[in-house]
């Protein structure tokens, strides 16, 4: 299989950082839509931004290390686009918590969000 | 002890003095809310799981609360005569 | 001091069952008595060995028997949710189905009880 | 095994009605513990009070029946009390919607609920 | 489409006008709330699955939604180029 | 019009599984074409059949096998997912192991996506 060029995919995900035990659940549709050169649109919805912020041992909690992997999206697309999306608020009370995302992320209320997913060839809810 | 950032509130408001409140899993994430401590009664203790915390990356020192290893968290559970869940 | 833990939820869907099974192992090492640890709902899953798990985090049937044989704790299956969930025959090696009487009547006996 | 005469168990129940996909997830529990002849004090939580309602057909959803069931506890218990409890905000809700519960409710607020709980000898969340 | 009354409200947050709402399973129970559309644009139109608010034990008849059986649901399906899941 | 369902749930935690399948069956009226019902996290336990079942209510794995063999739906799943969670020789008959490239791939020639 390989990508149609201009298809533009939009990954909805719901699901803060260990919501689920394995921190790959969501990561890895995203990192093989990323090889696949999709044009990519991720919209974190309210705290599922928190996949994307630093943080400390896992190991002691039993739970699998993984979601830094992130931030090697952009470093797997060719020539597709990579845009992340998640909400202002929660945004703002990571900056208010000196956390930063590892990803370049556009804050955007839910409306602003809504009007980019329409842009999107297909929405995949995760 | 609340799991649940969602069930945090619901929890919190059948708290009462002398209670202790731990929390897990991704509820830790509820220390970002400036505001999620307003409907609690005062005497209640808030732990966090230290581990749970670190692994999602929330260290910060507060006197709202206080972080607790897994062997502070069996004290408490002796402590207590119950123990409820809101997950 | 004794207590039951009482595992609701399936082994990877939420982090609750890890949660269960630290607190498990931090009671054996303070030296309570985990009287048992009763699977209920899709708890139950629990029982089922997956043939891999993400590294770092444990493949959870086998912790648990691991943390039955240090210290005593019986693993039981509720018998209703069991036979909703899982195939006949499957292999549920080191884990007892039981009914929920038993789980009141442990419930009873222990000093503390926990539901993840 | 005999229940200890005076020993009073408090459920607490935090699903609403098909939250699970069989009826019987909680009531099974309060059932026994009542054929037991156990004081109990069942506490609903928020919407979980919904379980106590008429419904329509479930066939049509592909569900289980069973709901009903939970009007058939008190005449379980020989000598032991029921009480249960529920969320008053939530009870007037379903009052203006004109439904009724299967079995008589006290209503009661968050604190008031609470300060049950204490005097039971167990609670067992379910 | 949301099945959790507890996710409806950030749901209704990203619906625009030509958006249809479907609630199913648990989430039809939100219906008992008074204020529960307070935060829909207008120009939504909100779907119940009859069969679910059946079995929740919702029947009543509103002009502020329409009860559809499970083939409307597929219509609908049909007619939207996009459908995303609250759950 | 190619349809794919995506099921995330597992049987008996929640009524979602159900849903799907009550879509999927609706689909199939209508006369969509269902390319397939793909399983991911804990929706692959909807491949295990249980022993027994509450009245009213269908056995799930053989509630997709029927719908699959009346529209010709492919019912996969998701191979991360199941390793980590279901034992190695479950009888998964009527079930396929895949990627998710596959997922992928289906969701770019369907032209709906639902997920439950």
């Amino acid at each position: 299989m390989s990508a149609m060029p201009a298809f533009r995919l939009g990954l909805i995900v719901h699901s803060t950082a260990y919501a689920q035990r394995s921190a790959r659940t969501q990561l890895d549709v995203a990192l093989l839509a990323a090889t696949l050169d999709f044009n990519l649109h991720i919209y974190f919805m309210g705290n599922a931004v928190l996949q994307l912020i630093k943080r400390g041992d896992t190991a002691a909690a039993l739970l699998p290390a993984g979601y830094r992997a992130w931030a090697s999206l952009p470093g797997l697309l060719e020539q597709a686009e990579l845009k992340v999306f998640a909400d202002v608020a929660c945004l703002e009370r990571l900056r208010r918590n000196g956390q930063e995302t590892c990803l370049p992320v556009h804050a955007c209320s839910a409306f602003e969000m809504r009007q980019q997913m329409v842009h999107c060839d297909r929405l995949l809810t995760l | 002890m609340s799991a649940d950032p969602g069930k945090v509130q619901a929890c919190l408001a059948h708290c009462a003095a002398g209670d202790s409140l731990v929390l897990l899993n991704t509820a830790v994430s509820i220390l970002l809310e400036q505001d999620w401590k307003l409907a609690l009664e005062t005497g209640v203790a808030v732990y966090v799981l230290a581990d749970d915390a670190a692994a999602q990356g929330f260290t910060q020192q507060s006197t709202a609360w206080k972080f607790i290893d897994d062997s502070a968290w069996v004290e408490l559970f002796q402590r207590h005569r119950h123990c409820l869940s809101w997950k | 001091m004794k207590c039951l833990i009482i595992v609701n939820e399936s082994p990877w869907q939420t982090a609750l069952s890890l949660s269960a099974l630290r607190f498990g192992r931090a009671c054996d090492s303070a030296g309570l008595q985990i009287a048992a640890v009763f699977f209920r709902e899709d708890g139950v899953y629990n029982a089922l060995a997956g043939t891999v798990a993400d590294a770092g985090t444990p493949q959870l049937s086998a912790a648990w028997r691991e943390l039955a044989a240090r210290s005593g704790a019986r693993l039981l299956l509720c018998s209703a949710s069991s036979q909703r969930r899982l195939p006949a025959g499957s292999d549920l090696a080191g884990f007892q189905q039981t009914g929920l009487a038993d789980m009141l009547e442990l419930m009873q006996l222990s000093d503390r009880v926990i539901s993840f």
